[in-house]
């Protein structure tokens, strides 16, 4: 079926609102409150004209903007559809959330070259809203690298010695692939379907030989390093030297989403399901991907520090995403879109619970978190709920996921894939319930006692700037549990035949 | 054989004329050396040039009465032009030369070689800098 | 305004020969008129690039609406005279060469100032200019002797620009490419005169015609490997590199950014054009295998340039290693020989010359304000001077080839001309030579933005002088990174005069 | 066919060339680089280049020479060669202490890579000179071609006897203009370097 399109800038807009913000940002540098103001404007700005898009994109239309062509068959232009609103929603809005916590977060930690951060951090979500919305490969390319460079200067905030290596690793990784594998298969792609615009059911149907074909699906999956699979994961775990809200939004809703989302893109639109079942290798790619789902979670029970964990906790996750867009079965494709959603709102409450931990007690090991559920209640009840959905207990969001990638298994007629989701669900288990209970149950360790006692100066309290979005997108995490209508009605229109 | 070896003779005499400035100008490591088996070189490439334009029975290229076969005059003036190209990168060479020789205090390429391996990568002098020093 | 092609033949008129003839001149009166004021020469150059970049763009238009233009001189017809033949392949290169020595002149006032003694300012112009003018001659001769003479003309005075570099190292960079940019002229005459026994013409298109008939000859065979090699030597294809890395190093900044953005293009432009136009593309595929050498060296340039540039401690030799990489680009697309491929090659031209150009720039300005060159003592110069830092990143993420800048044009032809071509496996190379570049680029730029001040720019800190270069040096600076932007984004326009071009060259 | 003066005189420029650079001595070099220049002036005119001969003879044999003689009376007059130990010692006086323990080998890379090269090269030549026509060949296409035009053309439409100065002046007048630029930036590139700066 055909889809309805409408030209209009609306688009663009959504992405010129952060853009500006980004000028604006670094021309009030010396006034720290009209700087924060502009940035939580941009964003609400942002998310008032995603928003304002869905209900035509939710009935079945698209919006297109051809801006201009570099070169012939390379355009720049952008087009909305159900895929990119659901990245696109979730980003502008987890974007407003984590303003508010970033504001709280720096002026709490004293960080340095505040401007510098809101700039890139709005550059940042420019270019995540340019993938997003991109109309075809040569755009998703350039937004995706976009935001490679955007993030360098925010995982090395701090500059030290520590921060410059992981932003390197950082970079070698992103840069590496995307650069070497990417690339190249972009290139294939365009010489053998001589277009790169992404269309309903893939544009290479009948272009070349199934050799060629796989070694495109083959340099795709190795490029798009930003979706965390193994063995490309090690820049995600280096990345956590960044701020925590950087971790929070980027290494957990914007950056690891823009990859997930490019591989989607690429399983959707760029070769369609039909083409890559017929191809067969979308289960040896399943099989790849479970190793990384089981891999990561057992690397993740190994780690004491909390961002470490939920790094690897995140490199799971998005494996089953891509897991979902790979085993072609309608339910499972269900699952990978709605669950970017369902991971983003709980992944980025959990970052959220590390940094204000560490923002106020300054600890940043699981050890040490004995009894800091009675000092921060909100921040680790927000904690608890939002485990209980990367396990996928219901009604929290991630069980929505996990019902339909256990139907889709079924649909696949492939059971080792649903012991290989059970098995990694125990072990979410495992690695995300000791901490609640170390938080509420646990002892605390004796000198934070001793200090608890002492003068009031040092008393562990809760800050609003920060509490507040934690718990706002704990809440999200559950209602989208109990109520997931919403990103399941823009799945199907994605899947539409 | 005797046919062809004396058929282009000059031809030949050219190539060692040619091979012996060319290896001068890569083996030698004495800089005036090298400049003068660029010179050796050169003129080498010009007897190459003159003897294309030479015709049997051909007389010097200047319109007379006798009206006779004349040489091909096109060579000779490329040549000329190369006598100065030749002339001028001489000039220009030993002027180099000179210069190397007073900060050197040597003009064997290999020499210079040593001395430079002791000088280290040192940072251009910059006037303005030590102003603002 | 609309011209007909036959009012523009005319309205072209002496444009070809006054190009060159312009700064000619201005580089004869340079050393006189200097006596008045010594930065006269400064603005005469300017004036005389400026001019001479108008008439080549005029030029570049004519060509464009009308068609080749040949111009002969003394009227003369050829082959018995000399003609000037501006075709879309040469009238765009020549534009390209024109504007960038046009800006690299805007930029150099104040770092010709410092770096030449002021008595020799006058005939350093005065050199600088017969450089441009050689250069110009070479792009635009369509006699094959002439186009010789130009080459000696831009040597020379070549070898006395970069003998005005600081460091006496420089001396020995400026003998040294005497002797192999010598053997490299000789062996072009040589070339030349091989070609002339077998034909007897020297007009590039007189021997086009008559070369087909004798391509088996061992006389014509000869005459292009001489050829070949001699243009290799000039234009520093490895292994035949050696002269240029210390010629980079140690040359005078607004002399490293001249011959960085121009001399090496040139004459690649001067390979393509006698692989193509004097030969014709049925020679360099079919009767000799020429191409698949030049692929093989090319790649070996593409790899190695990288990879010795990812070990260099002084900044402008990185960015010298980094160009002898980045010629294996320009030749590797002509030695695929596809239109698409080819198209990426000149379209290189272009885009290397603007980073480049832009990238020695930035040096200059560094040099010019703290002296330094080696990498080391850059960190911490970000802050310090934002504006050429910005300008040097930008440069940093086109020479890795970024998507939204020049660098990804260029890479995109190639690739896709290559896969076109089937030789895909050309494409990893390329991709691995862009890491690489991206590995040196980029521990420059983290070390610039992300580390505290080394020792060195400490002891330069003072409150009376401002940190960043001179007005002038930094506004040509940042046009250009903005025209590397621009051309990645708006590319159209390039791409198709180098399209033209490619198909011009391979005679469809 | 050629005359046996012509083979001797060849004969005797290939002995002053490799004399030339064999010499420890570079003046006597020089002077014997201004013997081979005057022979070639003679081996040209016997090839009826009296243009070139003028001009071999006063630049070659007269500029270049003198330049020569100036570029040596401001830096050495010897080579400095191997030496086998109990040879006499170097005759210009090494004073730079970098170099007091400096050995010069008597094989090294760059001479016999060199010398590779060079035998290569002649030998591509020797591969091109094969399909040459023979020396002073009437029906080469380098003499029936452009040059028969000039023949025939010049003296009519040049008005000059001399079809040298024909080409030179007239018909190929360009390049004669690029052999002044030559010349002049060659100056410019002397001056440039030469220069003394002024004392302040």
């Amino acid at each position: 079926m055909e889809l309805e399109a409408i030209q209009s800038f609306r688009p663009l807009y959504a992405m010129l609102a952060s853009a500006i913000g980004v000028l604006l940002i670094g021309l009030s540098w010396e006034k720290p409150n009209l700087r924060e103001f502009w940035t939580i404007l941009a964003a609400v700005i942002k998310f008032g004209l995603v928003v304002s898009m869905i209900p035509f994109v939710l009935a079945g239309g698209v919006y297109e903007c051809s801006l201009f062509t570099v070169v012939p068959g390379l355009d720049i232009a952008f087009r909305v559809d159900a895929l990119g609103m659901v990245f696109a929603i979730i980003a502008s809005l987890l974007w407003i959330v984590t303003s508010f916590y970033s504001i709280g977060y720096m002026r709490a930690c004293n960080e340095k070259n505040q401007t510098r951060y809101f700039m890139c951090f709005a550059i940042t979500m420019t270019a995540t809203i340019g993938v997003a919305f991109s109309a075809n490969m040569f755009t998703l390319f350039l937004c995706y690298e976009a935001i490679t460079l955007a993030t360098f200067p925010l995982v090395g905030h701090k500059m030290t010695a520590v921060a410059r290596r992981g932003a390197r690793i950082y970079m070698v990784y992103l840069l590496g692939t995307s650069l070497a594998f990417q690339l190249f298969a972009i290139f294939l792609t365009y010489n053998a379907a001589g277009t790169l615009d992404f269309a309903q059911g893939g544009i290479l149907t009948g272009t070349g030989s199934t050799a060629l074909l796989t070694i495109i699906f083959i340099l795709f999956m190795a490029g798009i390093t930003k979706a965390g699979m193994m063995p490309f994961h090690n820049w995600l775990p280096a990345a956590m030297v960044a701020p925590t809200p950087v971790s929070a939004l980027l290494h957990a809703v914007a950056v690891v989403k823009a990859g997930v989302f490019t591989v989607l893109r690429v399983v959707f639109h760029i070769f369609g399901p039909g083409l890559l079942d017929s191809l067969g290798i979308s289960f040896f790619a399943a099989y790849f991907i479970c190793f990384t789902i089981v891999m990561a979670s057992v690397i993740a029970l190994t780690k004491d520090n909390l961002k470490a964990r939920l790094a690897y906790s995140t490199v799971s996750q998005l494996a089953y995403i891509v897991l979902g867009a790979v085993m072609l079965s309608p339910s499972s494709m269900l699952a990978a879109i709605i669950h970017i959603a369902n991971h983003a709102f709980s992944k980025i409450t959990l970052f959220f619970c590390a940094g204000h931990i560490y923002a106020v007690t300054h600890k940043t090991k699981i050890s040490e978190l004995g009894g800091i559920g009675k000092k921060m209640p909100w921040t680790m009840v927000a904690f608890f709920i939002a485990s209980l959905s990367m396990i996928g207990v219901p009604p929290v969001a991630g069980f929505v996921t996990k019902w339909y990638l256990a139907v889709g298994t079924v649909e696949a007629e492939n059971p080792i894939i649903l012991i290989v989701i059970l098995v990694s669900t125990m072990l979410n288990a495992a690695y995300f319930l000791p901490i609640s209970y170390k938080a509420f149950f646990g002892k605390e360790s004796p000198e934070d006692a001793g200090s608890q006692q002492g003068s009031g100066h040092h008393k562990v309290r809760e800050l609003p700037m920060m509490t507040i979005p934690l718990v706002f997108t704990a809440i999200v995490s559950v209602f989208i549990g109990i109520y997931p209508d919403f990103f399941i009605s823009l799945a199907q229109e994605v899947l539409r035949p | 054989m005797i046919e062809i070896i004396l058929g282009k003779y000059n031809y030949w005499i050219y190539i060692a004329l040619m091979m012996i400035g060319f290896y001068a100008m890569i083996a030698k490591e004495n800089l005036v050396k090298k400049i003068l088996g660029m010179n050796i070189f050169q003129t080498g490439v010009i007897l190459l040039y003159v003897s294309i334009s030479k015709v049997s029975g051909g007389t010097v290229p200047i319109i007379w009465d006798k009206g006779g076969p004349y040489d091909n005059p096109l060579p000779h003036v490329l040549m000329l032009t190369a006598i100065v190209v030749s002339v001028s990168t001489t000039a220009v060479a030993l002027a180099l030369i000179v210069r190397i020789y007073k900060s050197y205090g040597t003009i064997e390429d290999d020499q210079i070689v040593v001395i430079n391996s002791h000088d280290g990568d040192k940072e251009i002098p910059s006037e303005k800098a030590s102003t603002i020093i | 305004m609309s011209f007909g092609p036959t009012t523009f033949i005319s309205a072209a008129g002496s444009t070809p020969v006054l190009v060159i003839v312009i700064p000619l001149l201005a580089a004869m009166l340079a050393p006189i008129v200097s006596r008045i004021h010594r930065s006269v020469g400064w603005y005469l150059a300017t004036t005389a690039t400026f001019i001479a970049f108008l008439l080549s763009l005029s030029l570049l238009y004519t060509v464009i609406d009308g068609g080749t233009v040949s111009y002969r001189m003394g009227s003369w017809a050829p082959p018995m005279g000399i003609e000037y033949v501006v075709s879309y392949f040469n009238g765009f290169v020549l534009a390209v060469i024109a504007f960038i020595s046009f800006i690299i002149t805007l930029y150099g006032k104040k770092s010709v100032e410092q770096e030449i003694p002021e008595q020799k300012i006058p005939f350093f112009y005065s050199a600088y200019l017969l450089f441009i003018a050689g250069i110009m001659g070479i792009v635009i001769t369509g006699d094959i002797f002439n186009l010789y003479v130009f080459v000696e003309i831009t040597a020379l005075s070549g070898y006395a620009l970069i003998a005005m570099g600081k460091d006496r190292k420089a001396l020995m960079a400026s003998y040294n490419y005497l002797i192999l940019g010598t053997i490299g002229a000789t062996f072009l005459v040589l070339g030349i005169g091989y070609l002339y026994i077998a034909t007897g013409t020297l007009n590039m298109n007189d021997l086009m015609q008559r070369l087909p008939e004798i391509y088996d000859s061992t006389t014509v065979i000869t005459a292009f490997a001489f050829i070949m090699v001699g243009l290799c030597l000039k234009l520093a294809l490895f292994p035949l590199h050696i002269w240029l890395p210390n010629v980079y190093t140690y040359s005078p900044s607004i002399v490293s950014a001249l011959m960085a953005a121009t001399s090496t293009k040139v004459m690649a432009f001067v390979l393509l054009r006698i692989m193509f136009t004097v030969f014709t593309p049925e020679f360099v595929l079919e009767v000799v295998p020429v191409t698949k050498i030049l692929i093989v060296m090319s790649c070996v340039a593409i790899i190695m340039g990288s990879l010795i540039a990812l070990g260099q401690t002084n900044i402008k030799r990185m960015l010298a290693y980094s160009s002898i990489g980045q010629i294996g680009y320009i030749t590797l697309g002509a030695a695929i020989a596809t239109e698409t491929a080819m198209t990426g090659s000149l379209i290189h031209i272009l885009n290397h010359a603007l980073m480049k150009g832009m990238l020695f720039m930035v040096v200059g300005a560094v040099v010019y304000k703290t002296g330094i060159v080696n990498i080391k003592d850059m960190e911490g110069l970000g802050k310090r001077m934002p504006w050429t830092m910005a300008a040097f990143t930008i440069g940093a993420m086109s020479m890795i080839g970024f998507p939204f800048t020049v660098g990804f044009i260029s890479k995109w032809y190639l690739a896709t001309g290559a896969i076109g071509a089937g030789m895909w496996y050309l494409v990893p190379v390329l991709l691995v030579s862009s890491i690489m570049t991206a590995f040196y680029f980029w521990r420059v730029v983290e070390s610039v933005y992300f580390k505290g001040r080394s020792a060195r720019i400490d002891t330069l800190k003072s409150p009376h002088h401002s940190d960043e270069a001179p007005f002038g040096m930094v506004v040509t600076t940042l046009f250009l990174a903005g025209l590397c932007i621009y051309f990645g984004l708006w590319a159209s326009g390039p791409v198709e005069v180098a399209k033209n071009a490619a198909a011009f060259l391979l005679g469809s | 066919m050629i005359e046996l003066l012509d083979i001797l005189l060849l004969l005797f420029l290939v002995i002053c060339a490799v004399a030339a650079i064999s010499m420890r001595d570079l003046l006597s070099s020089t002077i014997v680089l201004g013997s081979y220049s005057l022979f070639m002036a003679v081996v040209w005119t016997r090839l009826n280049a009296v243009d070139v001969a003028f001009t071999e003879a006063s630049v070659g044999a007269g500029i270049t020479t003198m330049l020569m003689l100036a570029a040596l009376s401001r830096t050495k007059r010897f080579e400095f060669l191997y030496r086998k130990k109990g040879q006499q010692e170097d005759p210009n006086k090494e004073t730079n202490p970098l170099l007091k323990n400096w050995k010069r080998k008597r094989f090294s890379v760059t001479k016999v890579s060199g010398l590779i090269v060079v035998l290569l090269t002649g030998a591509i030549l020797i591969y091109g000179t094969m399909d040459m026509p023979d020396f002073g060949d009437p029906n080469s296409p380098s003499y029936t071609h452009v040059a028969t035009m000039y023949i025939e053309r010049g003296q009519p439409e040049v008005n000059v006897p001399n079809l040298v100065t024909a080409v030179l002046a007239s018909y190929r007048g360009y390049d004669t203009l690029g052999e002044t630029i030559v010349i002049f930036t060659a100056g410019i590139g002397v001056i440039l370097m030469l220069r003394k700066r002024k004392k302040t």
